[in-house]
This record gives C-alpha cells, structure tokens and sequence, in this order.
C-alpha cells in the first residue's frame, strides 16, 4: 500500500500549496487594494442582493453555470422573491436604460442577461414545441 | 457485377451490433434523459449523450481517421484548446467583484479542493493508478474546463466519464450542497448575518486583478498556466471594456461553437469496451464524493474563519469555496434564507465562490505539478 | 543585384496565363451571373465562383501547399467535415412535424429518389466509371450536403461540377417541377383535395424522432450514420428546447463561416485542365435529367397510393419527394393554386418533402454501401 | 456492356433497400406515434396552410433552402396571397409577442424566420445600393 | 514515493524566470497600457501584449507544441490564413464609392507607398538582411494584415515586432500626419477647395470592381492574389447583396474570433531572447519613418496633380493615400477644418484613402515578386 | 554597400510598378464607368460631407480601423460638429427607418455602423465600470 503512503504526501504537500498559493495571492490583492484607498461604504440588505444577484446573472451566461432547477424558486418565500424580482428588475431596467449598447449584445431575452429565475420561466412557456405539445 | 460478397456489405452493420454498443445507447439515452427532461446541464450532456450514440453505431464511420468525430477530437481535445476556449468565455462573464470587495475569502477557495486530493486517496485504495487516481480527483474542483484539461493530460481514456461525472454533479449543487451545509452546521450558524460593506473596486484594480493572478500562479505553477492564463484573459478583455467585441464573442459565438464541438468529441470517446467497466461507475461514486468532501471541508474552515472572526463569519458560505459559479453561492443564499427570510449571505457567497473559481486552477496546476506531468 | 531573371519573374504570371485559365474565369463570370443577378442559391455559387476565380489566376498562391484555399479543402472537405456541419444546421431548423403528422408519406420520399440509380445507369453508358457514375447519379438526391459528402469520398476530381449541378438546379426547382408535374397528371388529379387533419404532436414524439430515424439508419446502413446523424442532431437539439444556444449557433453563426469556406474550397477544385472536359457537360445535362426522374417517380408513386386510398391523395405531392425542402413544397401548393384558389396541400407536400430530405440521406448511404465504399 | 447490368442490379437492390429502410421507418413513427394517442383534430384550410407556411417560412432559413423567383408571388392570385399573407402575419406576431427570446435569436427581418416572400422584397427595396444605384 | 526531484519540480517555475522574460513581461504590461488606456487598437494589441505574457511566463506549456498558442499559430499564421480572413472582413466594410466616383486619385494611393521602399534602404544600410528589410519596409503600407502577411513569408521572426509596429502606428495617424501635412503644404494650399460632385455609381460598377481589380492584379502581380482576393471578395459579397448573411459573418463573427487568435498567436511569438535586440529598436524607428515617408511622398505627388489641374487638388489628400483606411481620410478633413470650417475635402481624401488600401496590398505583392519569394 | 545599389534598384522598379499597375487600374475604371454614362449630378458640402462620413462610419466596423483619439471631437469647431451630427444622424434614422433588417444586423450601438465620435461617446459613459469605478 506505499501508494497510500504517496497519496497522503500528495495531500499533505497539495492542500498546502494550494493555501500557500492563495495566502499570497490574498497578500497581493490587499497590496493592489491598498492603491485605490475607497472607503468602505455601508450598504443596505436590498442593495447588497441585487448587485450581488446582477452579478450572479450575469454570470449565468457562461457555459456551465447550471439552471437551478425550479423548487428553488418556489422553495423560496414569494414574498421575497417578489421584493427582489422588483428590485432587480427596477435595477436592471435601470441598467439597461443607460447601457442599452452592452445589454443588448446578447440575445435579447438570452439567458446571458436576464436571471436564470426569469429566463427559465420564460423559455418554458414560449419554446415552440409547447405551443403544440401535450 | 455485385456479388454475395457485396451483399455481405449491405448486412455488416447490423452484424456488427454487439451488446457493448447496445448498453452504450443505452446509456447515451439516459443521458439525453438528464440533459432534456431533467436539465443537467443540456449544454455539455446534450452534445455528449449524441456523440456518444453516434461513436456507438455499429462501424461508425464518424470515429474512423478523418471521421468528424475523430476530426473534431484532435482538433480541440488532444491539444487541450477547447476546454481553454471555454475558460476565456468563463473569465468574459465573470466579474470577481465580491471577491474583491473581501479579499480573505480567498482562503474558503482553498479550502473547498480538499475533496480533489481524499477523493485520490480513495481512488488509489481502489486501485487506480496514480496518474488515474489524480483524474478521479480532480472531479473535485467542480470545475468542468479543469477536470477535461487535466484528465485529458493525465488520463485521457477515462475522459468521457469524468467529464461527465463533473457537469451532472455541478448540475447537482442544488441538490446535494444543502443537507452537506444543514450536516455541517447548527441552526445558530446557519441564522449568523454578515455586515454588507460595499467598496467601490476602481476600474485599475479590476484590470491588475487578472494580470496579477496570471503572473503569479504562472510564475508558481506552470502547469496551470493554461488554465489560469485563458480564464483570465477573459476576465481582462471583459474588464477593460476596450474590446467588447472580442469579449462578446468569446462568451457566445466561441463558447458555443467550441461547446457543441467539445461535447461531441469527448462523447465520441466513450465507446463500449472502455466505457464498460466497474471502473466506471467507482468514477461516479467518487466524484460524488469529491463533491461532498469539498463542501465539508469548506464548511469546516469557514467556521475556523468564524471562530478567528469571532461569529462574524456565516460557516455555510464556505460551501460556496467548491467553485461551480455561481450555483453554489445561489444554494447558500436559499439555505440561508429557508431559516430567516432577512439574511442575506448572497454578496460574501459568491465571493467564496469566485475564489473557489481560482482555487480550482490551481488545485489543478498543482495537481498536474505534483504529477510531474510532462515536468 | 537585380538581374534578368528577376525581371522575368514580373512576367511570370502574364506569361502563365492559359485559354484554360481563361475560360474557367469566364466560367467563374458566369456562376456569379448566376448567383448575383438570377439569384441562384447565392449562399453557395457565389463563394464557389469566387473560388474558381481565384483558383484560375495565373500561378494563384492560393492553391500551393498551404495556399489558403487548400487550407481550406484539408480543414473540411477531405474529411467531409463541412457538408455534415451544414446539415446541422438544416437538421436546427427542419420541423418534421407534417411528416409526423402522415407518416405513411414516407414512401413518397424513396420514390424521389428513382432518378439517383437512373442517372447512375446513363453515366454508366456515356462511358463513366462506376464510381464516377455513383457520384453523378446523387445530383438526383436534389440536397447540396449529400451530393457533396457522396462524390466527395467516390470521385473527389468530380466534387466542383456535381456541386453546382446540385445548387444550380435546386434553385431551378420552381421553374423545373411545375411542366413535369403537369405532364403526369391530368387536370382532374391535380384538382383532388386532401382533407387536413391536424394531430398534436406530443414534445416527446417530436424529440424521439431524430433518435428514433438516426439509430435506425445508422444500424441497417452505417455508411449513412455521419449524414442523417447530423441531420437529426441539430433536428434534436431544435426539438429538445434545451440548448437554444447551440441550436442557434449550427443555424447561423456556425452555417455561415462553414458555408463561406465550403464554398470557396469547392470553387478551388473547378481548375482548367480537370474541368474542361466533355465529361462536364454530360454531368451537368444528366443531373438535370436525375432530377426530372426523380419528379416523375415521385408523381407515378402517388398515383398508386391514391389508387389504394380511393382517390384521397392528390399525385402532384408525390412530386415533392424529391427533397429540396421546403421549396418542392411550395411550388407543388402553387401548381395546384393555379387550378383552384381554394386548395391547399402545403401542409401534406411539405410532409412528402420532409420524407424526400431523410430518403436523400438514406439513398447516398445506401449507394455508398453498394459502392463498398471504404467498406 | 457489363457495366449496364451492374448498373441495373444497383438500381433494383438500391431501390428496394431505400423503400425497406422508408417503410420501416415508417413502422417505427407508426409506433412511436401510437404512444401519444392523440385525437386528430379536423382543421380548417386556413389554419393548415398557416402552419404549414410558418413550417416553410422557418426552414428558409437553411443553408441551400432556395428562394422561390419573384414570379411565383404574382402568379398566384394576389387576393390569396393576401389572405395567406394577413393571416401568417397575424399568426406570426401572435407567436413574436410570446415568444420574442426566441424569434429575436435571428437577425431582424433576416429570412431565417420571415416568410421568404416577405424577406425578399424587403431585402431588394432596402439593400443599400439600390438606394444609390441605377 | 514523493521525492526531491517532485519537490524540485516545484520550484522548477521560479528557477526559470530570466531577466529576459520579466523584460518581456514588461513589455506586455506596457503594451496592455496603450491598448485600454491610451486606446491604441485594443483589438489587436490587448491579445497581443496577453499572448506576450503567456508566452513569456517561465515554462509555458502554451507554447510547448500542441500548445494552444502554438496551436493557433500553426492554424493560421504559418499558411496566412488569419491575416486573409480578416482582408474579407475589412472588404466587406469598405465603401469604394468615394474611389469610383473620381477614379483618377487612385494614383494618390501610388505614391503613398513610397515609404515602404525608402525604409528598405534604410533597414539594409542598418545591416538588416534583404528580406528583413523588405519584411521592415512594408510597414510603411500602414496596412496590419499586408504586414502580416508579406513579413510572415519572409521574415518570420520578426513577426512580433512588425505587427505591433504598423497597428500602434495606425492608431497613431492622427498625431504624426497632421505635422506632416502641415510641414509639407502651405496655408494657401491647404486652403483650397474641391467640388463636390456626386455621380451616381451604378450596382453593376460597384459589383465589377471587385471583379476587376482581382483579375487585374492577381494576373500581373500573382504574389498579391491572396491579399487583394480576399480584400476583394469582401467587397464583392457586400456590393452584391445576396449573401447579407456571409457578409455579415466575416465582418463580424469571423472578424472577431480570427482577430483574437491572431493576436494571441502573434504575440506568442515575442519570447525573450530573440525579441530583445537593438533590431526591435531599429524597426519601431523605421516603421515610424515609413509613415512619415508616406506622408510626405503623397502630399508632394498631390502637389504634381494640383499643378497639372491647375489649382483645383488640395495637396493635403495626398496624405490619405497612405492607406489607414477611414482614419487618414478624417485627419485630412479634420486639418483642413481648423483652417476653414467651410472646407469639405472628406470625400475626396476617402477617394484616395481607397485607394491606398488597394495600393498597399499592390506594393505587397511586388514587393514579394522582387524579392523572388517562393518564385 | 552593393546591398544598397540593389535597394535603389527595388525602390525605382517597385514604385515604377506600383504606379504602372495603378495607373492601369484608373483606365479600367474609367472604361468601366463608360458604360454608366451616368451624370455627375452637383452636390452641397452638406451632401457631400454626410454621405462622406456614412461610409467613414461603416468602415469603423473593420478591424484596424482605429478610433480617432477624443481631441479630434474638441478640435473641431463645435457648431460644425453639431452641424454634421445633426445631418448625419437625421441621414442615418432615415436609413434606418427603410434599412432595420440591414442596421440591426450589427450589436445594436455597435460601432461596426454608428459614427465613432457618437459611438465612442456612448461606449464610454456606459461600459460598466465606469458605472461603478473611481
Ligand atoms: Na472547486
Ligand atoms: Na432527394
Ligand atoms: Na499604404
């Protein structure tokens, strides 16, 4: 069983590369951070998840960031999901208004934008074959 | 004039058919069942499930030299260009803000490989070569580009099931993260509520960012060069907002040509004889695993970072370090939110899970390293 | 210095033009005549005679080993590879529902492909080799991808002008199909009305289908995997719903970049000496013919059906056998507009139209395995 | 002349092994279908011709899908041509209205969706140079 | 067992760095600044000064063979096939309406290109070899794919620098040739007008342009076949309006994904060692002379052409017959506005800006006749 | 120095031969604009300077056609500038208006057809983080 052996040294000595790499990596980050000296704005709770969930959006375009699949939303408190619909739509319209350039550079109505949650829904009741299927 | 023999021709394929094949339709209908009707990620299991079932064809000329699939797979999986391809779209549509905003989450990155390096112990026990063991593992980066890149280097005949233990698994985040997290984690853990302090990151800062890591982890770690390299490349064009038309295409036109490619190419290797073996289904077991070992282990520090914090860290945002962005920070944020409709983890959660973006490169180029590949 | 033979090089290429070059330009001149003012199939004659052209100038840089255009050829014609992509993308935006809908109109499409062996016959008598024969005769599947992925594994050398006749004559199918139509029906066939019944087509009926046709035909004729297996993946990913990305992607950007370089590697190969032959012309007059064939089979076949169904089918859809969809289907709707305003048979021509586009694919396959081609 | 009965041996065995391949074909829809058991629903003309077109119309857009010469438009009866027209139109802005993520996907007014007849003209009377040439 | 070799490996990245690739790295860096903030063509610096970096991290595997940076550089800058598809693109974007409409100012293209021949000598008198100073002097054609293109095949290695030459210098027309033109002209000059007269150009003229210039050209200059072909057949497809759909995807998707590659293939090339010589030096000076070279040459032939219509030439249009196509022509106008708003020289200058575009790729090809290349 | 001599050599014969082909060309040309006869009909500046930068602005699409430095804008006297934007963009909405299917065949806001001054206006008080950074 020496390759047990092996594969306790590759964890020992991989798992600490990996931290040791990424310590420096936080060092250096803090150093490049330090450049900008912004300070550090409070945000409220609706403003945190909405920036927070344009970002996720829009990272929902890339080629294997899933669809969480439906129960979440409805695993989810209308209510909420409904303020945060509301907040990020007004948010994204908002967005939109002003960078209509960069907005539509994806399909509109693609899933590259829009939240998953929205797109989803949407691409269910207007692909084609459900106009016509059972 | 046609002969018996010519005859002969007309009845090859159907007396080709062998019980190999037959299962490998099989399973490249299961499949096209996940990919269609319960949505594991269509994208990558779609293509697979098709060139799976056209490699598996009796005499399928689609795998002979000069076959397309044949064609395509030395066209983008032998020089590893496409996963590549893949990673500079990834980096067009990611935007590293809330790790930026919050630097030390970068640990809970490193963190969530821990599951890579049991998994390969594990394997090993089981009998997998190092070299395979290696690829088994790498199923826990949960990162689709890095389990092709690096077990395409280490092991490339058991590509197809790793490739498409990776993607169902990532498609499963939503599934099997929570009762990891609700195991982990005790009901007054999972209620802590994070501060929300916004920083603007200036538009340097976010251009440094990509260079930074690129240069580093390069410098480090050659084997992930690739990797780290085309992923923030992506970020870079995306950041600097000087050439959107290059970024755009590398996020759509690219990806899903290189897409469609990809996932037929590596179905095209998982053809009978290979693919039948227990093996096979040990990479799935252990891919789960890797999984679930990751969001253990990122849990586990988090509370170490909440301890050191003294409770101002939510240990469940640890299970968003396994990367798979940004689903993972998504389940947290639901997790969160089935206990206090109030708590909003979402922001610091996906920070962790950027970080396990970069971790996971970099699980791999160590990987790869330690390997001594092509060293 | 510069000397004498330096100066003779800036000659070099006035002096290497040849009658032949000339005439290929000028038959370069005419297939943009073609394509730009008689609007036929642009899509394809305009990049192949651009390719011609660019072919035929004197010492043309573009044909040497690594000229371009020869990139071009090895990228993804030598290995067929381009013709399958393109059938992807008619596969992401063929619905087969009308087909679906009447399935016994499969028939009408084996009839529409009677012309394909007849023409092989005639070739056979005017003196071509078997191979060459084969090649001619698939201009009679009246569908660019199949004629092009056929001659182009039996007689590469014949890949230009059987290309064209393919194309040109596709575009002629509104000024061809409507007097053979005519001369085999009488005035009372053409004035049957079909009754329209419309059955739902469930999703999953719609997505088994591809699956369903591609296994079938790949099994009984492997050398037609790589044809209708193309056909009927971009037919599954449309009909799946589930990867609209990639769907799109075969249906426009990926169609696009392949069709321009398809067609001017195709054009490349229409050089001088090859393409000045007798054996041109006989080409271009038999594939004309292959498709009147294939009308007429297509029109006596529906005949007999009606025959059997007591005079329910209306012989002129039998003319839209032939493929070429979906314009066969609509120049059959018109021919029988022209006698009566009020009927309608678009939706059951576009069904025998459907069945021509999979028989097209089945027939190449089939002859390529008579050929024994690469068997 | 040997070659001409090879020739006609390839016509019968091709011939018949294309009929065997369709009618099995034809077999195997039968039984698919049969799993769907769904009534068939009479249809007027109207609709059929409809959907037919919109069929047609979406498969313009593939590559090789020829475009049908001007006169075919006049030489149909152009109050039918209007019928047909008004109604796929109205048919197709029903589909546009729910269904825009999927109908924006082509170029506007490119003929991957557009019935040919309509794309046509609209290419001709607004392709830049004839705005400028003789 | 893991030993000291495996740990050797580790530091094996650190160990490699050279004082040479931090330079490089260095150069990358600067690169990246004058493509997203100083803007200079972002579109091909960015991927240039990113490819430079990859390449220049120790041990890259990406430019190992079957690299991806090799990979592409063997895709499509050994056989030229990159800078060529972005000729189609640029030809389907260029209007030569301004040329047609007053084609004598195609002789103002001419003259534009005496720079690339007055840089050769002076690249020779430096020491550079006569192919290098051929492969120096074509980036006095301010045209990025000709350089591309005819350094490629004859000074391969010096690929980097040239490229990187003639698109800073394009993005830097409207700072060097307002000096020029003003040091060339005096204010009377500058101030005379030109009228306007606009003929109608018909569709045929405009579709036979293409047509000819190819067959003319490619006839008496077969080294220029490929540049102007391509050139050409974009502009053929846009004039023609039947392939809106091709046209579109070589100005676009096609454009965008070759552009990427090509600057991360060209940029891979600039590895330390061969790049760091006075050489690179020398060839930004002589690039930058070209241009002035240019400049001058083509005010000063525009000074010939007033004199001979008496007074009715603005000698500054001669300075956009450098090429740089629609920049050149929009400095000229915006110089001639600062002296008299009501002046409107735009059309005329874009006359001779055509045809400069076209006259560069002509100076290309002779320029690879008289050099024997491949002859 | 022989290198030299056979510099000068290149120099007068290329440059020679540039301008014979050239010279060639424009007697193509004309012959094949005989065959147009078509008038040379007068125009305004106006005319003339919007048509002039209709093309300018569409060759912006191609790759290596650089973006004026922002200078240029200011260096022009403002009215002019509002001037020409003025004519042009009415010239454009006009296009536009019978043109959709060709115009918005580019990413809308795209500069591959707006004029670079507007577009490159646009790109920057929209790229996104401007709308976020320092
Ligand atoms: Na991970
Ligand atoms: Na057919
Ligand atoms: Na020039």
């Amino acid at each position: 069983m020496e390759n047990l052996g092996w594969g306790l040294q590759m964890t020992v000595l991989g798992m600490g590369l990996v931290f040791a790499l990424l310590a420096l990596l936080w060092g250096l980050l803090t150093l490049v951070l330090a450049l900008d000296k912004e300070p550090k704005a409070p945000q409220t709770a609706k403003e945190a998840i909405v920036e927070a969930e344009r970002i996720a959006a829009s990272a929902d375009g890339a080629i294997g960031a899933q669809v969480p699949e439906r129960p979440t939303v409805n695993g989810m408190p209308a209510d909420l999901v409904a303020a945060i619909m509301i907040a990020t739509l007004k948010h994204k319209t908002e967005l939109r208004r002003q960078a209509a350039p960069f907005m539509r550079s994806y399909w509109p109505g693609s899933q590259l934008f829009a939240s998953r949650w929205v797109a989803t829904g949407r691409a269910r009741q207007n692909s084609i074959w459900q106009a016509r299927g059972k | 004039m046609i002969d018996h023999e010519t005859i002969g021709l007309l009845l090859k394929g159907v007396n080709n058919v062998t019980w190999q094949s037959l299962v490998m339709l099989g399973v490249s209908f299961v499949l096209m069942y996940l990919a269609i009707v319960k949505d594991y990620e269509p994208l990558l299991l779609l293509p697979i499930a098709a060139g799976c079932m056209l490699a598996n064809l009796p005499l399928s000329p689609l795998i002979a030299d000069d076959g397309m699939l044949k064609v395509l797979y030395n066209m983008g999986i032998t020089n590893e260009m496409f996963p590549l391809l893949i990673f500079v779209g990834i980096g067009a549509l990611t935007d590293f803000g809330p790790l930026l905003e919050n630097p030390r989450l970068v640990l809970l990155g490193a963190a969530g490989q821990f599951g890579i390096f049991m998994t390969l112990i594990l394997a090993l026990i089981l009998g997998f070569t190092p070299n395979e063991a290696a690829s088994i593992g790498i199923i826990g980066a949960i990162d689709g580009p890095t389990s092709i890149y690096v077990s395409g280097i280490l092991a490339p005949h058991l590509l197809g099931p790793i490739t498409v233990a990776a993607y169902s698994y990532m498609s499963l985040v939503p599934i099997i993260l929570p009762p990891v997290i609700k195991l982990m984690t005790t009901k007054k853990e999972r209620a802590i509520r994070m501060p929300y302090s916004q920083r603007k990151i200036s538009r340097r800062t976010r251009i440094l960012f990509p260079i930074v890591v690129t240069v580093m982890v390069g410098t480090l770690v050659p084997f992930a060069t690739p990797l780290i390299g085309m992923l923030m490349l992506g970020n870079l064009m995306k950041e600097s907002g000087a050439v959107e038309r290059l970024t755009k295409a590398s996020a759509a036109e690219i990806a899903n040509t290189v897409t469609l490619f990809l996932g037929l190419a590596i179905g095209s290797t998982m053809v009978g004889a290979d693919f039948l073996k227990q093996d096979t289904l040990f990479i799935m077991v252990l891919g789960l695993l890797a999984f679930a070992l990751d969001g253990c282990a990122g849990v586990l520090f988090a509370k170490v970072l909440n301890w050191l914090s003294g409770g101002k860290v939510n240990p469940m945002i640890g299970a968003a370090g396994i990367s798979a962005f940004p689903m993972a920070a998504r389940v947290v944020q639901r997790v969160a939110q089935e206990e206090d409709f109030e708590n909003f983890l979402l922001m610091h959660a996906m920070g962790a899970n950027a970080a396990g973006q970069v971790a996971s490169v970099v699980a791999g180029g160590v990987l790869l390293a330690l390997m001594g590949a092509g060293g």
